[in-house]
């Protein structure tokens, strides 16, 4: 166990991860896409932030994210909803009011099932809890999202997830799994572009509603 | 260094194939590339038969009779598909197309392969993840409006179904912290498997197995499957189904053994066990009132992944060796299926099956080959699904799980009456359309040698065959043959 | 167990032989229907040895599977079903030989399936662990299903196919089932540990076997609820392999039942046997019934075998209710009467189902309504066409009488059980044996004086040749051994006692002359009652001559109410034959009569009638269509879940976390 | 051959000589119930003569079928005459038939004049047979029921013994039970015999006629066996009645005088149920074709009531 971080860090990180999951609700609360990638952005860097303070292998972690998901794919996916011209607002399948009453079932339920366990310390308990509300937030907008880029918005929510369980514990993840997260965040953003294009080359649009030919 | 070659050799294949932009040449390519691929494959499985588990890289490979099980699966197949794939793609892909077709091809096998041989958790989850992202180009392969649809759905669905997955991996890594220094090694997580956290262990069970069962077909994450398997190129969905729904569950065989070791059978047997029945009573419905074809087999793999499922659910010496048995059964009656339905959908020019009868009249061969992987598929006696699943019947009822055993061979029967009902009018029956063309010899002698393996292992399982069952039944249940 | 495996050789060569010579139709006929005879003369040799010797040969060969050995063991009661499957299969075999040129145009692969049907069948009464009864009795099934799909033109042959493997596979699942169930008491796959370990169960888990083993092996045998795959499937094999599926292998139903219910349960509740008898009843009662009506000769034939399936039942039944009252002579005497009417159904079945055949090759058409005067035609195989109807309506010298005599007299001795309900369901019993009797002459008659008497009613019957020379000899030693059955029950009863030993312990046959059939109540004797009738004609016949000289008689045209001359369209053909029944049984079958005069030309007279009947598939529609809607609604109610949104898919896979996680909280996941 | 033997032989001989002139009792019986002369007792003695020296014609469409027929007619009722205990309670064949086996013999010549009328090729004898075989199939039940509650009475199925068992008996074996079997046998006979209720015997109208329809097309000697078979058969129905229905008076040992009597007493209980058949045909009407199921099914009611009340529990004190 390395030593515990410093006080004043540690209530810092909390703040900040307090904030990732304020954001991860306004997600689901707005219904103009825009604002939805700026909140991503926003969680993005926060989340950079807690990674850089906690040290350890962490720091190129935090540096990494902030970098990549505060500015590279925020830039990408405004450059992707312009080339489509799609309409600004989301109108998700469920009322806002609804959908952040089941964000907040899902997020109960995610901190009951970290705190049944024993043999968990109370702070690497609340990273893993943090990081399945997060996860299963991004699972919950994606489901409600109307748009294709909601669901992708909802695959970097779920990867946000992930990244918070990477930094939470206090032992370093293996260079494999700051690899596979990097990995995995490489894919959601490359396939789900070049898919798009080829969705708008066949539909001449992103709704979802005509995505659903394959039936039975 | 056998271990490493089986992986490199795909990769150099599918680099090959993408910078020669020739299609014959390709071709040529990708043939020698899986014979490559077999040869090396089928070596380290015999020196694994012999010598035990072979380590490389320090122990970042590694191959034990599952593994080597896997590989020679994975290689057989996409051997037998890559053959397929040459006439059969031929006509099929737009000019041009065809080194890109095996280039990812090729990439596809190698990280199955990978997949397979790797020791440290985070890479096997690394290499799956690679695999959705290879086969998502290839599930889109055609660009028409349906296999965009269902190669969105594929990647979005796999990837956030193997996000969790990860999640579940970070557990265990966390888990093995309280008995020293925490490893991902999956052989060093099953040597300290008994000091791992109990409740972590459960939690990242969950995690892994609702992960890995996404991509391994299991209901209810399986409603991408057969939007992907339908609408991908007949060779790839051959694959698809027949090899990577069984690497998925690979995974969560791993996983499975770790959390055994730990927390006793019975945590992950029972829902194992409740997985697989979902799957089964799930797929019934579908497969009676199926018209598409592809989609029949695809649902048909639902109800095969389910029951291997109950089979490693009923746990069990027996169980495990009747569950690994199906793996095997059933990836080569798929291959063959869907790689019969491919020949007749070409040769007739259409994929609505249902308008076309008397296929064993016009197409003797191919319709022969057709009605043996239907009734194998249906778990007729002379070929192996049968002896598979009377195994895994067999071990249900001996331990204890009267009613799931009852439930497991009563939804069989009733599968079997709804697939005869939609394969005999097309196979039998006086021919009402005379085909444009027919499939060349290239394509049916591949089906044939698949065809009568599934006949060998009807009717008795070869002596390799049974030690490596037996080396991995012991691996997973612990116990000896009993 | 050397002549055996000798035999089994025979049939693989027959069926490698026929593969290769696919080229030359005529020759893979010959050679194997050759070989598949010689394979069943040695069978049929080796089980009847077996059936008198005490010592059962076995043989285990461990190297099949890991899990399972291949055992064989030659026991009296599996040595006598497989003496069936050899007889019967020498008989369709030689009859084979010149009747399957109709199928020349796939010998080839005819040839293959019949010599792969045979061996399986055998092998099925000899398997002595559940797993090799198991393997052979899903490739009989499997064969046969190939055979009977084998002219798949025919979109009525795919479907009885269809629904005869279907319905086998659900047999055979319940057997599995049975198989698994005792397995899983008594932990190994042998029989042998099976009959150790039956009487130690719980009742509960008997009874369960018990109706397991009712409905598994009864739906391979036929019975009545059970039955509709058999009409259909049997009549569209070719003729000397419909013989095999009619005369033997419903037999390996019965030979499963009687293994299960008496080798290893042991005697169990008198409800076993009640059970078995009313349904029994019903088989026999419903199987005469539809035959009498039916106009298809092959299907009489197949709903006739339904009906003999129940009667040899119904004797099973009453073995099972003395072995439960304890009374064991009893219980050997019901026994012996089913094995008894088994050997002869499969006797006088397989020579009607020849018959039929080569009546359906020479004159073209299985239709009663266009057959007719085939005995001018076919005199030979009328003859034996009439020896088997004989045998079918159990009348004296030939042997349906004396096997349907002992099941009588089972009957009437089950009025000396304690209690009223047993002896009320015997009474109702005799009753439906007796009226089942009456109806299966009348169906004979049919049969025969439709079939065959008075004028052909088409030009194909006209047209008819006498059947092939290895025809007639089948037909002709089949027709030989019904009557040799009937005359000596003494003799056949003896033999049967040792597979009735096998079942019951006990093979106690009163010993009497080999020509006398007794039983607790009363004896009788085929062979004085046979002299006693001809002497009495031979008197009549002389006393006519004394008195009317030499009577040769004089041919005259019939007397056709004084029209111009007899023509075939006034003869009674079977729709008019069995109109009477029809009337009489409307409750089942609920006949429907359309009759559409077209516009009337003239004042009086129509054009033309347009004529339709038909009767309602009673069971079909109550006990087969029902559950067979409901599963097809709720399948295509079940199709929407896949409803093609991805939000949906999404939402699952959420729902499906849910659920997980919030079982791991209630910790009910253990 | 002890003299038991040939007593038992003697009087099947008996009944089968006196068969024609039972027949011409009930003729002669229903002509004086009729107020008219009628033929005289041995009538049917000079048409079985007459018949036995004409020529036989045959019609062209028949087969060998119908030359056969009269000889297994004829030879399978004699056959069941030797079953049947007359005067003497014993029987020539006692082992080799017992009830089922005279019953299931009865079906030999049934079965063949079906035959015979369908191979005629003519629309008389096809109804015929059509229509006897409805018959017959609806009275088999209540036949064998009704010889099963006689058996459960005697113990065994075997005719001998059960009529010994009835004289022994005596009156006390005239229980309920047995006179509802008798009732069900009775009309039966009637059935089976082809008398008034079932079938008119005299007529030759094509639509009621239903036994002669069948044998339509023979003549002479195959004629002549035919009718006599017929009138046996009633005789041996006649005869089974008595014998174990009217219990009192069979011979049971075989000196002379038991047999004198019980010769005579045979005579006079068959004259007493010739009596009943006269009065019965005269009283009735024939039933049309579709009421007769119902009226076997009356016979079949009776027979299960009767072997209800002997086997399972007993009706009456």
């Amino acid at each position: 166990m390395t030593a515990a971080p410093p006080f004043w860090i540690a209530q810092t990180v909390t703040f900040l991860t307090a904030l990732a999951l304020v954001c991860a609700f306004a997600l689901l609360a707005f219904r103009s896409l825009h604002l939805g990638i700026r909140v991503y952005a926003a969680q993005s860097v926060l989340l950079g932030l807690a990674g850089v303070l906690l040290g350890g292998g962490g720091v190129g972690m935090g540096v990494l994210a902030i970098g990549l998901k505060g500015a590279v794919i925020p830039w990408f996916l405004f450059k992707m909803m312009e080339e489509i011209g799609v309409r600004r607002e989301s109108d998700p399948y469920v009322p806002p009011a609804l959908s952040l009453g089941v964000g907040v079932a899902l997020a109960l339920l995610s901190y009951a099932a970290f705190k049944a366990l024993p043999g968990l310390s109370p702070s690497v308990a609340g990273g893993f809890a943090l990081s399945l509300t997060l996860m299963l937030l991004g699972l919950w907008s994606m489901a409600v999202g109307r748009k294709v880029i909601a669901q992708i918005l909802g695959i970097l929510v779920v990867e946000n997830g992930l990244f918070v369980a990477a930094i939470s514990t206090e032992f370093r993840l293996p260079i494999f799994i700051e690899l596979g997260l990097a990995f995995d965040l490489l894919i959601a953003v490359m396939v789900s572009s070049l898919l798009v294009s080829r969705i708008r080359e066949t539909y001449l649009s992103i709704d979802s509603e005509r995505l659903n030919r394959l039936k039975g | 260094m056998a271990l490493l070659s089986v992986c490199l050799a795909p990769l150099l294949t599918a680099l090959a194939c993408l910078l020669d932009r020739d299609d014959r040449a390709a071709e040529r390519i990708n043939v020698m590339g899986s014979a490559a691929t077999f040869a090396c494959a089928a070596l380290l499985a015999a020196g694994v038969l012999r010598r035990g588990p072979l380590l490389a890289w320090g122990g970042f490979f590694r191959a034990d009779a599952l593994s080597a099980f896997m590989i020679l699966i994975v290689a057989f197949l996409s051997l037998v598909s890559a053959l397929y794939s040459v006439a059969y793609m031929r006509r099929e892909a737009p000019a041009g197309a065809l080194h890109w077709y095996y280039a990812l091809y090729h990439a596809f096998t190698s990280t199955m392969l990978l997949a397979v041989l790797v020791d440290n958790l985070g890479a096997l989850w690394i290499a799956i993840e690679a695999t959705t992202l290879a086969s998502t180009f290839l599930v889109g392969f055609h660009r028409s409006r349906h296999a965009v649809e269902a190669a969105w759905k594929y990647i979005v669905l796999c990837t956030v179904g193997i996000a969790f997955a990860l999640l579940g991996t970070f557990l265990f890594y966390y888990a093995s912290a309280r008995g020293g220094a925490p490893t991902l090694s999956w052989i060093g997580l099953a040597g300290r498997a008994g000091e791992l956290d109990p409740g972590l262990v459960r939690l990242g069970f969950i995690f892994v197995l609702f992960g890995y069962g996404t991509k391994a077909g299991l209901a209810p994450m399986h409603t991408w499957l057969p939007d992907a398997h339908s609408q991908a190129p007949t060779p790839v969905s051959a694959l698809l189904s027949g090899v990577l729904l069984k690497c998925a569950l690979y995974g969560v065989l791993r996983f499975h053994i770790l959390a055994a070791r730990s927390l006793g059978p019975d945590f992950s047997s029972r829902l194992l066990l409740g997985f697989g029945l979902l799957s089964l009573l799930v797929a019934t419905p579908f497969i009676l009132v199926q018209r598409d074809f592809k989609r029949l087999l695809a649902y048909h793999s639902v109800e095969h992944v389910g029951i291997v499922a109950v089979g490693l659910g009923f746990g069990g010496f027996w169980g495990v060796y009747g569950a690994m048995l199906h793996l095997l059964n059933h990836a080569l009656a798929k291959a063959l299926l869907f790689l019969g339905v491919g020949d007749i959908a070409r040769s007739f020019g259409s994929r609505r099956l249902h308008r076309f009868s008397g296929v064993l009249t016009v197409l003797p061969v191919t319709g022969a080959l057709f009605l043996v992987g239907a009734l194998a598929l249906a778990g007729l006696p002379p070929l192996g699904l049968f002896v598979s699943e009377f195994i895994i019947a067999a071990q249900g009822m001996r331990s204890g799980h009267a009613a799931a055993c009852g439930l497991l061979v009563g939804l069989i029967a009733v599968i079997l009456a709804g697939l005869l009902y939609h394969v005999m009018p097309v196979a039998l029956g006086a021919p009402r359309r005379r085909p444009p063309e027919r499939p060349s010899w290239l394509e049916s002698a591949p089906l044939a040698v698949v065809a009568v393996l599934l006949l060998v292992l009807g009717l008795c399982i070869p002596g390799p065959l049974d030690r490596t069952l037996s080396a991995i039944a012991e691996l997973v249940s612990g116990g000896p043959r009993g | 167990m050397e002549p055996i495996l000798g035999a089994m050789a025979a049939l693989a060569l027959g069926a490698l032989a026929s593969l290769l010579l696919r080229g030359s139709p005529r020759l893979a006929r010959l050679y194997s229907c050759g070989l598949a005879g010689a394979g069943c003369a040695l069978l049929a040799a080796a089980c009847a040895a077996a059936l008198g010797g005490a010592q059962a040969a076995g043989l285990t060969w461990s190297g099949w599977f890991p899990f399972a050995a291949l055992e064989l063991r030659l026991t009296p009661l599996g040595a006598l079903f497989s003496a069936l499957v050899g007889a019967c299969g020498l008989a369709a075999s030689v009859h084979g030989l010149s009747y399957a040129e109709e199928y020349d145009h796939r010998a080839g692969w005819l040839g293959f399936c019949y010599c792969c049907f045979l061996p399986a069948m055998a092998l099925v009464p000899l398997a002595a662990n559940a797993f090799t009864f198991l393997f052979f009795w899903e490739a009989m099934t499997l064969a046969s299903f190939f055979i009977v799909v084998l002219e798949h033109e025919n979109p009525r042959n795919r479907q009885a196919g269809w629904l005869y493997l279907v319905m086998s596979q659900g047999a055979t699942v319940l057997i599995l089932l049975l198989f698994l169930r005792l397995h899983g008491a008594c932990g190994s796959w042998s029989f042998a540990d099976f009959r150790a370990a039956g009487p130690g169960l719980p009742s509960r888990t008997r009874d369960l076997i018990f109706l397991l083993a009712l409905v598994g092996f009864g739906t391979k045998a036929g019975l009545a609820p059970l039955h509709l795959w058999l009409p259909q499937a049997h009549p569209a094999a070719p003729g000397h392999v419909s013989a095999c599926m009619s005369g033997v292998m419903v037999k390996t139903g019965l030979y499963g039942f009687l293994l299960v219910v008496f080798g290893f349960l042991g005697p169990g509740p008198w409800w076993w046997g009640a059970l078995v008898l009313a349904v029994g009843a019903a088989s026999a009662l419903l199987g005469v019934l539809y035959a009498v009506l039916e106009p298809d000769i092959k299907r009489l034939l197949a709903y006739s075998t339904v009906e003999n399936v129940g009667i040899i039942f119904m004797a099973a039944a009453m073995g099972l209710i003395f072995s439960s009252f304890g009374r064991e002579a009893a219980a050997a005497a019901a026994l012996g009467a089913a094995l008894y009417h088994a050997v002869n159904h499969a006797a006088f079945k397989s020579l009607l189902f020849l018959a039929a055949g080569s009546v359906a090759k020479s004159s073209g058409t299985r239709d009663l309504e266009r057959l007719g005067g085939l005995i001018k035609a076919m005199p030979r195989t009328a003859l034996f066409f009439l020896a088997g109807c004989l045998a079918l309506s159990a009348l004296p010298p030939f042997n349906g009488f004396v096997s349907e005599w002992l099941t009588f007299q089972s009957l009437l001795s089950g009025f000396g059980l304690p209690g009223t309900p047993p002896r009320i369901l015997c009474l109702l019993a005799a009753g439906a044996l007796a009226l089942t009797g009456g109806v299966a002459a009348a169906t004979a008659v049919k049969a025969f004086g439709t079939g065959f008497l008075a004028l052909p009613r088409s030009s194909g019957a006209a047209a008819a040749r006498e059947a092939g020379r290895p025809e007639l000899l089948a037909l002709a030693v089949l027709a030989a051994a019904c009557l040799a059955l009937g005359l000596v029950p003494g003799k056949v009863l003896g033999v049967l006692s040792g597979p009735v030993a096998g079942l019951v312990g006990f093979g106690g046959v009163p010993a009497g002359a080999a020509s006398v059939a007794t039983s607790g109540l009363g004896g009788c004797s085929p062979a004085i009652l046979l002299a006693a009738a001809a002497a009495a004609a031979a008197a009549a016949w002389a006393l006519g001559r004394r008195l009317g000289g030499p009577g040769s008689a004089r041919r005259a045209p019939t007397w056709a109410c004084g029209m111009p001359g007899l023509t075939p369209r006034m003869e009674y053909s079977a729709a008019a034959f069995s109109k009477p029944f029809r009337r009489v049984f409307g409750f089942l079958y609920q006949p429907r009569r359309e009759i559409r005069p077209s516009a009337p030309a003239g004042e009086y007279f129509p054009a033309s009638i347009a004529y339709s009947a038909g009767i309602r598939q009673l069971i079909l529609e109550t006990l087969y269509h029902p559950p067979a809607r409901v599963l097809m609604r709720f399948s295509h109610a079940a199709r929407r879940l896949q409803a093609g949104s991805i939000n949906l898919y999404l939402g699952y896979l959420l729902v499906a976390l849910g659920v997980l996680l919030a079982l791991f909280l209630s910790g009910r996941l253990g | 051959m002890t003299r038991a033997g040939a007593a038992a032989f003697g009087q099947s001989l008996a009944l089968i000589a006196l068969a024609p002139l039972l027949a011409g009792l009930i003729k002669r019986l229903k002509a004086t119930l009729q107020n008219r002369r009628g033929p005289d007792l041995i009538q049917p003695y000079r048409d079985l003569w007459k018949a036995m020296r004409k020529e036989t014609v045959v019609s062209e469409t028949a087969s060998w079928v119908t030359l056969a027929v009269p000889y297994v007619v004829f030879g399978g009722t004699a056959a069941a005459a030797f079953l049947v205990p007359a005067a003497l309670a014993d029987t020539p064949l006692g082992p080799a038939g017992d009830a089922i086996a005279l019953v299931y013999l009865l079906a030999v010549p049934r079965f063949f004049l079906a035959l015979g009328g369908l191979d005629a090729g003519s629309a008389f004898g096809g109804m015929g047979s059509s229509r006897e075989m409805m018959i017959s199939s609806s009275a088999e039940p209540a036949l064998m029921l009704a010889l099963f509650a006689a058996a459960l009475e005697a113990g065994t199925t075997n005719l001998g013994a059960m009529a010994r068992r009835m004289a022994e008996l005596g009156w006390a074996g005239f229980n309920p039970g047995l006179a509802l079997a008798a009732a069900a046998l009775f009309l039966v006979a009637l059935a089976e015999c082809g008398r008034l209720p079932v079938d008119n015997p005299a007529t030759h109208l094509e639509l009621t006629m239903v036994h002669e329809a069948m044998i339509l097309e023979q003549s002479g000697r195959g004629l002549g066996l035919i009718e006599w078979a017929g009138m046996l058969k009633l005789a041996i129905f006649l005869t089974l009645l008595a014998d174990l229905f009217l219990p009192w008076g069979a011979a049971l040992g075989a000196d002379w005088t038991q047999l004198g009597l019980g010769a005579a007493l045979c005579v006079l209980k068959l004259c007493a149920l010739a009596v009943a058949v006269a009065l019965v045909e005269t009283a009735t009407a024939k039933l049309r074709l579709f009421r007769v199921p119902d009226f076997l099914g009356t016979a079949f009611v009776l027979a299960l009531l009767a072997l209800l009340s002997q086997g399972v529990v007993r009706i009456g004190l």
